[in-house]
Parts: C-alpha cells; sequence; structure tokens
C-alpha cells in the first residue's frame, strides 16, 4: 500500500520534473507523412495559474490541463502538445512551448511580473492540431507567502502561542503540574553517590554541536549537577567533543560553582576537549573512565555510535551510569546497560523538572497540549478519511 | 611463494604505493584490534594518530573546500570578470570573532558568531521539524486507510495508528500517568520496545557489516586469501 | 552590551530566517541565500576553533609532562606532516600524499575502531540483554525476530512455512508498523521539543548557549 | 529503568570476541551463498530510479565517513552503476567532509566501464560545511552553494568553479534535479535532506542508511517523504541483486547471518545463565 503510494507519488512527480529539453525533442515536424486527417481531441480542465517557487519573482506562470482522449487511449496518436500565450485576451497568440505527449503540466517560466495572459494549448498528432483551448486572465506576482505551507505555519503559531502563555503562566508563579520522571533522581543519587565514595562525576555532554537541541538541554542538566558537585565539593569531570561545546560548559559549570559560592572549586582543567572525532572522542573518554574511576556517569545529550563504547566500558568499571539523550538509535544501548535512560523527550523534560525554570515548564506545558491536540486532529482525520477518503478541507489544509 | 611475493608486491602491476598502503592500514587496523585484547600502547598510539589525521584532514579539507571558494576568492582573488564581493566581509569579520575566542580579552566577541549560527540553526530547525517531523506526520497519520484494504492491513493500519497515540501519550508530562491515562502510557511503553527490539537488531546488524568490511580488507586486500 | 549584541543577532537572523521559510519573494530569498552561505562561513571557523583548541590542548599536555604527553605529541606531529601536505600552499586531491594519508590511515583506523563496536555488542548481548520484565522481554523478542529476519539465513530456516509468518515477513511487518508508529510518535514529540527551543533562543528567553555573564 | 546486576561474568569477554572474529572470517573463506530476498522499500527505490527518464540529472549526496563503507559503500557504487546503465547522469554533494574522496572511489571503475565522462556525465561537487546550512544554500542555488567541484584524480582533472563545467549548466537547484539519492551515515543526512529539502522543494529523495539508522525512518517511508529505504548491507545486498550486479555487500551476506545467529544465542545463552542465578539466588533467601 505505501508501496503503491510512493511508487503513485513517484510517477506523479517525475512527469512534472521531466526536462523541457525533451519536449523539445518533440516538437512538430511539418515534413510529415502520410497525412492523418483526423485531428485529436483537444485538452480540457486547463488551468493556468501564477506559480510560487521558492524565490518568487513572478516570472512563472504553471499551466496544466488533462490529456486529449487520444493521448494514450483512443486514437493514441498525440505526440506533443502545443501551447500559445496571448498579451491581449487572445487576439494574438505568441508561440511558448511544447510539452511531450504524457505531459500534463508546462512552466512558463518567461512571464513579465503584472502582466495579464491567457494560454492556449492544443494536442498535435504530427500532421494537425486540436480545437484550442484556452485560459486565463492570469497575473504573475512576485507572492508574499507560500500557501503550501499554511499548515506549518498555523500548527507552529498555534503552538508557540500556547508556549508563550504557558511560559507568562509560570513567571507569574502559576503552579504547572509536571509529573515525576523516573531517572531523574537518579542523576543526584549517582552524584551523591559518587560523593561517598570520593570519587569524581563524569558528565559527558554528547558530542553533539552546540546547535543541537540535545546539547543545550544537557547544558541545563550539567548547570544542575555543577551546582550539585559545588556543593559536595566534588569533582565533576566533562570531556567535550565540540570546541563550542567545551567553551560553552566552561561558561556554564563556572557560573554555577560562583552561584554555589565556591568560585575557587572550579578546575577549569576539569572541562576538556577531547577530540572532534567520535571514536577517538569515546576511547579517549574511556580512558578517563578507567584512570579516573568516575563513580557515576553522566551521559546526557546527543549521542551516536560511541553510547554503547561509553555504557559498556562504563558498566564494566562498575560506576552508577545515567543517560538521556532523544536519538532514538541509541536508547537500545543506554536502556540495557545504565542504570536509568531518559528517553527521548524526557531528556527535555528533565532539564525543566530539575530547573523548575519558567521558560523550560513553558515549553514542556505547551508541547503537552500540542500533543493533545494533533492526537484529536488525528482522530478526526482518521474518522473523516474512514467516512469519505480525503476530505476536500483536510487536503487543502496540508496541500501536501 | 607466489603468495608471499604477492603479499609484498601486489597483484602484478600493482604500484608499490598501494601495496604500501595496504600494509600500512592493515598494520594500524591490528593495533585497533589490540584493544580487545587489553588497552595498550599500540592502541594509544594508532589512536593519537587518528586524532592528528582527522583534525588535519578536517583543517585542510575546509580551507580549500569552504574558506577559499567562498571567502578568500570573492574578496581577494575575484574570477575574471567577476567583481569583489565586499559583502562577504562581513562573514569574514564573524568567522574572525569566531577565532578571538583564543584571545581572553576579546573572547566576547565571539558571541556574535555564536549569535548568529545558533539563530540561524534555530530557525531552519523550527521549520524543518516543524514540517517534516510533525505536520508531514500528522497528515500521514490523518490518511491512514482503515477500508478499502484488506484485513489484515487493516488491522495493522490500526495497530499504527494506536502505537502513535499511545507513544505521545506516554510523552505526556502534564498529568500523573494512573488509571486509564496510565494503562494508555504502558502501551506506549510497548510499543517504544518493540522499537528499540528493531533497532538493537538493525544496530547489531549495522556493526557486523562493519567488521565484515575489515575482514574483507584484511583477508582479500591485504592478505590475497580470498576473492 | 556583550550580550545584548548577540541575542539582538540571534533574534534578528532567526526572525529573517523563519519569514524566508514562509515568504516566497525574491527580495527575502536572496539576502535569505547569502546569509545562508554566510552560515557556512561562520560554521567553518567553527570547526577550525575546534581543531586550534586540539592543538592547544596537546601543547598544554606536553608542556606540563601530562599522563600520555608522548602521545601528544604524536598527534600533533601526525598533524604537522598532513598539514604539511594538504596545507594551503598544499593539495588535497587525489593522488596527493595527503589523500594517501587519508585512505591508508584515516580509513583504516576510523572503519576499525567502529567495527569493534560489532565485538562489544555481543558481549553486551550476552550480559546485559535480560528478560527482565514484561517490556524488556518484548524488546528482546522483537529483536531476535529482527536480527534473523533480516539476513538471508532467516529467510532459507523458514521458507518452508506459511508466507505470512516467514521472518523476513514478520520483521518487515514490524518495522512497518509498530516500529513505525512508535518512532512517528517519538519524531512528533521530539519536533515539538526542537520548535519550542528554537523559539526560546530567537526570542532570548533561552540563552544558556552564551554562557555566563562577563 | 532500574536494573539490577548480577555477576555472571564467569565468560571472558574475549572468548566471545574470538568466536565472533570466526563466524566473521569463516563464511568469507568458504561461502555458503544464501539466496537474498528484496524487500519493499528496496523495492520501492530501485522501481523509482527506474521511472527516471534516460538522461536526467540525479543526484548523489554522500554523507558518510570511511568508518561507514563496509555498508554504503555497496550503496553508493551500485547506484553509480544503476544510473549509468539507465543514462542518466549524476551530481554528487558532500555534507561530510571525508566523503568526496571516498565517492570518487567508486566512480572511478564505474566511469571507466561505462564510458562517462567527467563534467558532462558527472561531476563530484565536493564537501561544503554548514549541514543544514548548506543544504537550505543549495535549495536557493546549488552552484553558488558549491562555487568549485572537487575535481576527478582518474583523469586527472583537477578543482575548478562550476561555471567552467558543462554538466552544471544545466543545473541551478532543484527543479533541475529528478531523484535525491541520499546515502547517510548521521547527521546531517537523510533526516535534514528530507526537512530542508524533500519539504520544501518536492523533490524525491531516496535514501541508503547504516542499518542504525533505518527504523527511524520508516515513518517517513510510510508518510511518502522517502521514496525508498536501503537498510544497512542487507539493504545494500538486496539493491545489488536488483541491479544484477552482486558486489561485496553479497559476499558479505553469509558472514551477516551466522553472526547474526551467534549474537541470538548468546542472549539465549546469557538468559539461562540470568535465570538460573535468579533461581539460586531466591533459593538463598528462602
Amino acid at each position: 500500500m505505501t508501496m503503491k503510494l510512493t511508487a503513485h507519488l513517484t510517477l506523479a512527480v517525475l512527469f512534472l520534473a521531466a526536462p523541457c529539453a525533451f519536449a523539445q525533442d518533440a516538437a512538430p515536424d511539418t515534413t510529415a507523412l502520410p497525412l492523418d486527417t483526423v485531428p485529436p481531441g483537444s485538452v480540457s480542465g486547463l488551468t493556468a495559474v501564477d506559480y510560487v517557487d521558492n524565490s518568487d519573482e513572478g516570472d512563472r506562470i504553471e499551466i496544466s490541463w488533462q490529456a486529449s482522449p487520444d493521448d494514450g487511449a483512443g486514437e493514441g496518436d498525440v505526440v506533443s502538445y502545443q501551447l500559445w500565450r496571448s498579451e491581449n485576451a487572445g487576439a494574438d497568440w505568441d508561440s511558448l512551448g511544447v510539452a511531450g505527449a504524457g505531459q500534463t503540466r508546462y512552466l512558463d517560466e518567461t512571464a513579465t511580473p503584472g502582466t495579464e495572459y491567457h494560454y492556449g494549448v492544443a494536442a498535435y498528432d504530427g500532421t494537425s492540431y486540436s480545437e484550442r483551448v484556452s485560459a486565463g486572465p492570469v497575473v504573475g506576482r512576485a507572492n508574499l507567502f507560500q500557501m503550501t505551507r499554511l499548515a506549518v505555519l498555523v500548527l507552529m503559531l498555534v503552538f508557540f502561542g500556547m508556549v508563550l502563555t504557558f511560559t507568562k503562566l509560570a513567571e507569574r508563579g502559576a503552579d504547572l503540574f509536571v509529573r515525576r520522571i523516573p531517572g531523574l533522581n537518579a542523576i543526584e543519587e549517582a552524584v551523591g553517590r559518587a560523593t561517598e565514595m570520593g570519587r569524581p562525576v563524569l558528565y559527558v555532554p554528547g558530542i553533539g554541536e552546540i546547535d543541537n537541541i540535545m546539547t543545550i538541554a544537557s547544558l541545563t542538566i550539567l548547570s544542575h549537577v555543577a551546582k550539585i558537585t559545588a556543593r559536595y565539593e566534588t569533582p565533576l569531570i566533562v570531556p567535550t567533543a565540540r570546541a563550542v561545546v567545551m567553551s560553552a560548559a566552561e561558561e556554564v559549570v563556572k557560573e554555577a560553582y560562583a552561584e554555589e559560592g565556591k568560585p575557587d572549586s572550579y578546575n577549569p582543567d576539569n572541562i576538556r576537549y577531547l577530540s572532534d572525532a567520535q571514536f577517538a572522542f569515546a576511547g579517549a573518554v574511556n580512558g578517563i573512565m578507567l584512570r579516573e574511576k568516575p563513580a557515576a556517569n553522566l551521559y546526557l545529550g546527543a549521542f551516536w555510535a560511541e553510547s554503547l563504547l561509553l555504557a559498556e566500558t562504563g558498566f564494566e568499571a562498575g560506576a552508577i551510569q545515567v543517560a538521556g539523550t532523544a536519538m532514538v538509535s541509541q536508547l537500545p544501548f543506554f536502556v540495557t546497560a545504565c542504570d536509568f535512560t531518559l528517553m527521548g523527550e524526557e531528556l527535555y523534560a528533565a532539564s525543566a523538572y530539575l530547573s523548575r525554570e519558567p521558560k523550560l515548564l513553558g515549553g514542556l506545558k505547551g508541547s503537552d497540549w500540542m500533543k493533545v491536540l494533533s492526537i484529536a486532529l488525528m482522530a478526526l482525520g482518521v474518522i473523516l478519511y474512514y467516512v469519505n477518503q480525503e476530505s476536500g478541507f483536510v487536503a487543502w489544509f496540508f496541500t501536501q | 611463494m607466489n603468495w608471499l611475493h604477492q603479499l609484498f608486491n601486489g597483484p602484478p602491476g600493482t604500484d608499490p604505493s598501494v601495496v604500501w598502503g595496504y600494509w600500512v592500514a592493515a598494520v594500524l587496523t591490528i593495533c585497533i584490534y589490540s584493544f580487545l585484547y587489553k588497552d595498550n600502547p599500540l592502541y594509544k598510539f594508532a589512536e593519537a594518530l587518528f586524532v592528528g589525521i582527522g583534525a588535519a584532514y578536517w583543517m585542510c579539507l575546509l580551507y580549500h573546500e569552504t574558506l577559499v571558494p567562498k571567502l578568500i576568492q570573492p574578496l581577494f582573488f575575484p574570477a575574471e570578470g567577476d567583481s569583489v564581493m565586499w559583502i562577504r566581509i562581513f562573514p569574514g569579520i564573524l568567522a574572525i570573532f569566531m577565532l578571538l575566542r583564543f584571545y581572553p580579552k576579546l573572547s566576547w566577541l565571539s558571541r556574535w558568531s555564536l549569535g548568529f549560527i545558533v539563530g540561524m540553526y534555530s530557525a531552519v530547525n523550527i521549520t524543518g521539524f516543524g514540517q517534516g517531523d510533525f505536520v508531514t506526520q500528522i497528515h500521514a497519520t490523518m490518511t491512514t486507510a482503515l477500508r478499502g484494504v484488506g484485513t489484515g492491513e487493516i488491522i495493522l493500519n490500526l495497530i499504527a495508528i494506536v502505537g502513535v497515540f499511545s507513544v505521545l501519550i506516554y510523552f505526556f508530562f502534564s498529568k500523573e500517568h494512573k488509571g486509564a491515562l496510565g494503562g494508555v502510557a504502558k502501551l506506549g511503553i510497548w510499543f517504544l520496545m518493540v522499537a528499540f527490539g528493531a533497532s538493537f537488531g538493525y544496530t547489531v546488524m549495522g556493526r557486523v557489516s562493519l567488521l565484515i568490511g575489515r575482514m574483507t580488507f584484511l583477508l582479500r586486500d591485504w592478505l590475497h586469501l580470498i576473492d | 552590551m556583550r550580550r545584548e549584541i548577540p541575542l539582538a543577532i540571534t533574534f534578528l537572523i532567526g526572525i529573517f530566517m523563519l519569514v524566508d521559510f514562509f515568504v516566497p519573494h525574491h527580495a527575502v530569498s536572496t539576502s535569505a541565500e547569502e546569509m545562508k552561505q554566510w552560515g557556512t562561513i561562520v560554521i567553518a571557523a567553527s570547526i577550525l576553533l575546534g581543531v586550534g583548541n586540539l592543538i592547544r590542548v596537546h601543547f598544554h599536555k606536553i608542556r606540563r609532562r601530562r599522563e600520555g604527553w608522548g602521545y601528544s605529541i604524536v598527534t600533533l606531529a601526525i598533524m604537522a606532516v598532513m598539514f604539511a601536505f594538504g596545507g594551503p600552499w598544499g593539495t588535497v586531491e587525489e593522488g596527493s600524499a595527503f589523500n594517501w594519508m587519508f585512505l591508508n590511515m584515516q580509513v583504516p583506523l576510523q572503519s576499525t575502531m567502529f567495527s569493534l563496536l560489532a565485538f562489544f555488542i555481543a558481549s553486551a548481548a550476552y550480559r546485559a540483554f535480560r528478560l527482565r520484565s514484561a517490556e524488556a522481554s518484548l524488546l528482546l523478542i522483537a529483536a531476535i525476530i529482527v536480527m534473523l529476519g533480516r539476513v538471508p539465513l532467516g529467510q532459507y530456516l523458514t521458507r518452508s512455512w506459511p508466507q505470512a509468518i516467514q521472518l523476513p515477513t514478520l520483521t518487515e511487518a514490524i518495522m512497518a508498523y509498530p516500529n513505525m508508529a512508535a518512532f512517528r510518535g517519538i519524531l512528533m514529540g521530539a519536533a515539538l521539543g526542537v520548535m519550542a527551543m528554537g523559539l526560546r533562543i530567537i526570542l532570548g528567553i533561552e540563552r544558556s548557549y552564551l554562557g555566563g555573564e562577563k | 529503568m532500574a536494573k539490577k546486576r548480577f555477576d555472571i561474568r564467569s565468560v571472558d569477554r574475549r572468548i566471545i570476541f574470538t568466536l565472533i572474529f570466526v563466524a566473521v572470517a569463516w563464511p568469507l573463506i568458504q561461502p555458503m551463498r544464501l539466496p537474498i530476498d528484496v524487500s519493499p522499500p528496496v523495492q520501492t527505490l530501485y522501481d523509482a530510479i527506474e521511472e527516471i527518464p534516460p538522461g536526467s540529472i540525479v543526484m548523489l549526496g554522500g554523507d558518510y565517513s570511511p568508518d561507514t563503507m563496509p555498508e554504503l559503500q555497496p550503496m553508493v557504487e551500485t547506484f553509480i552503476r544503476h544510473a549509468f546503465e539507465n543514462d542518466l547522469r549524476v551530481v554528487v554533494a558532500c555534507l561530510w567532509p571525508a566523503s568526496p574522496p571516498l565517492v570518487e572511489r567508486a566512480l572511478t571503475p564505474l566511469a571507466e566501464e561505462y564510458g562517462k565522462e567527467y563534467g558532462t556525465d558527472f561531476v563530484n561537487l565536493g564537501y561544503m560545511a554548514g549541514g543544514i546550512v548548506t543544504l537550505l544554500g543549495m535549495g536557493a542555488s546549488i552552484p553558488n552553494t558549491f562555487p568549485t567541484d572537487y575535481g576527478f584524480g582518474a583523469a586527472d582533472i583537477p578543482s575548478r568553479p562550476v561555471g567552467e563545467i558543462p554538466l552544471m549548466q544545466e543545473v541551478e537547484n532543484f527543479d533541475d534535479i529528478a531523484f535525491v539519492m541520499e546515502v547517510s551515515a548521521g547527521t546531517p543526512g537523510t533526516r535534514e535532506w528530507i526537512q530542508q529539502i524533500q519539504g520544501r522543494y518536492r523533490v524525491n529523495i531516496g535514501s541508503g542508511t547504516t542499518a542504525v539508522g533505518a527504523p527511524n525512518f520508516y515513518p517517513y517511508v510510510s508518510s511518502g517523504q522517502l521514496t525508498g529505504l536501503l537498510g544497512g548491507l542487507k539493504g545494500a545486498a538486496e539493491y545489488e541483486t536488483l541491479v544484477g550486479f552482486p558486489g561485496d555487500a553479497t559476499k558479505g551476506m553469509d558472514a551477516q547471518s551466522i553472526v547474526h545467529a551467534l549474537v541470538v544465542v548468546f542472549i539465549l545463552l546469557g538468559n539461562v545463565v540470568y535465570l538460573i542465578s535468579l533461581r539460586r539466588n531466591r533459593g538463598a533467601e528462602e
């Protein structure tokens, strides 16, 4: 079913994308013999609309039609479609181009913005043309909105509205409930355990770039962890794989130590840039685990294949391990090799839960209710689809 | 003896640099695998090489493939007939600011560059994820067929719909997971576990494939034991 | 001012890129395109920053004779050699010494590092993959079906069974339905998280990436 | 997820390692050649490429590095072969710095075999930093985003401005690309291509990914955002089977089968040990 749908989509788009070069090859050949005196059936449903491309200068008009009854069926002798354009409501027609048989779309890329055009299309069978069907007027404009992205805009604005409202509520001190996320307290327990044992805490913020949202969430959690380690005066080792992340981690940890009134306990040598290369990084972190024997390994952030290496070695070294990532392909290993795992969004929820920061709570609550809304939307859609295949409104709204 | 000859000279007509390459690669491969026995100086040596080569490779490529054509050429050596793209002075400044992180007195300027990148990434992530991972997925779920296809497929499609809903509910944090909600969330975990199981299976497959690749190199390219 | 200007830059560029997504007008897209080119340049600089940092770290290690400083010399030395071949005066193309080092050192090192995971996975499978609960069992069963169903052996072993319960069929059903559904749920939830975070960053509510006040 | 630990480490890891080593090497030396079945997402991808009119331009996104070559290189090779077989022209663009020479490695023998010429039949644009920003730039203008190509060592063609490359005269943006084959080992990769290019520019994207990534992409296959998916070495072997040129992926399938079976045995064995130790513990408590 999926396959069929995909195949259909493929076919459709391929027709759209077929290069005009081929269309040119199929241009009318006036020397053709023998004469076929029966002209092909004309096209129907001709439309010409202003085409909105991604850098819209208003110079494109999209012309589409339903194939001539003799194209691929009937007499089956249509070889091409001839297109004309008129600037004076059909008084004079200028030849515009040719589309090959089987094609039902032509993109006029030579329109002058703001000019009213009419378009005409006729099927051609090698000797004669069908009756010319025309459509218009249509004006090319440099558009200010991409209608195919309406659904994205509407849902985005609704969502942003929710997020900002909840954020405001949280700022005003409204008590926004967030359920306890299992495994979150485990982070604090793990740090406590390391303190008891007099061994360091290892915090790996993943190998994502600073732009990675997981990395940013991880830095929020790092700030919290750093405050606890500052309080307990437990060494906190933060190996990073990205220079920018290292700089950010430095700032975050330093600030946390300062806030706890222990700026002197902050050891810049413990925030380390090891390597941009994934395995070199994993190898180096494993080295830290074996040499410096942290009692708690916290892996929070964006992880790829190194997850297993880290978790396995940590498991070997006998550390308490708490992981959290939204990199779903790595979750199975964290789930099986760590004591606690924050799965997917729980990572983001964790940063909200730990900090109780209005901005994070707002995002969390906004997402929550957006999920409810989208479940409702999908349920409604499924029912509508059951009753009447794809309803017009749904199709229009999502114009995919 | 033919084999020994091949081992050191490659098949007839092989360039010596290729054979040396295989030897270097084979020795490094074995150095890395020695880690399986235990961490040792050979592994550490190979790893140190790896870090150095990786960084140098990246640095040189960035220079030749990005900075030269996009910054240095447009500003200093425009192609014949092109004028100097003065506007590229701005990204040039941002790039220099980024590198100012090395000078503590001026390192605050690197935040300008950081602000630029983070702002750009945030926006394109909003629209990219919003369209590709949210809106399109909602639409795809809405158009799941529950009639007009075989019974088996209807059941599977129903499973898919229930799966999407229950997983979304598992990641719903505003209510305690008790009662009916808890039940649905539990169902969500089951779906997650099946998916993670599938992921695990696929990951095993991927890792094994890489090992097969290395083994093929050792047995075929280096030792000529298989074809 | 040391925070306001970067925040303003983030805000302006963020809003502009959002506008670019929804507004097809060429006036917007043309300047947005130039911005995107800037982005690639600044990101390249940030990667150079990473390399510079690496050099600094290793120099530091050598100067202070920290544990393993000998390996730092190896790292810096090979970097210098590679840079000598591929630096601004050199060439990185096929057939160059730079490329030889890439193909015969970088390629095997990185490939082999990755393939170590096959071994670690095997030992994790033996020691960590447990029938601890109903959920874990589900994970386990799905994993076993997929592992066998995605190789010719699974097809071979179940070739005489009815089509519907042959391992490859089962595997594809798991992948295309429950697995797809779970990942779709994850994708949607994650997308919301990313969008909310993006909004906060653009509006300057989230600024932890800039670090503390200085 | 809470987890209790039981000491069942009576077996040295190195024994497991040795078994795996043998299980990989043996089938390579003594192949069994088990038949390879084709799964629907691979068939979809193959069919989609078969439908493309000859002469069209397809893009190959090479976003991988040496570490994933065993899985992805066969896909790259088979795709290029498939394209050349069908007279499609290929533009290669890479978001990963290590990819261009790897793709070149695949192109070199195939260009010779099919008599294809660099610059007119195929071009390697090389690497550009920036990830999704680069993708967005490509959406607006491919030549502006990749101002120079990578060159082609096999024919001694150095890197030059894209303005001097005949094939690139026909490529401005994704309107000119009939199909994108994205071979991806991670980020930036298939997901970014879907989010930034498929969504915005409606170009058909098929993808070959590492096995690790593949399960994540099924929702995109189901929604039609991806036109076909090759998952890992098995996906590559299936694609090789369809195109009719069995290569490294097909050769690796026997080893793959044996090791999978071995891992399953490990899991079962590990659990038996676990259940026994559970029972013993319980016995001790009572």
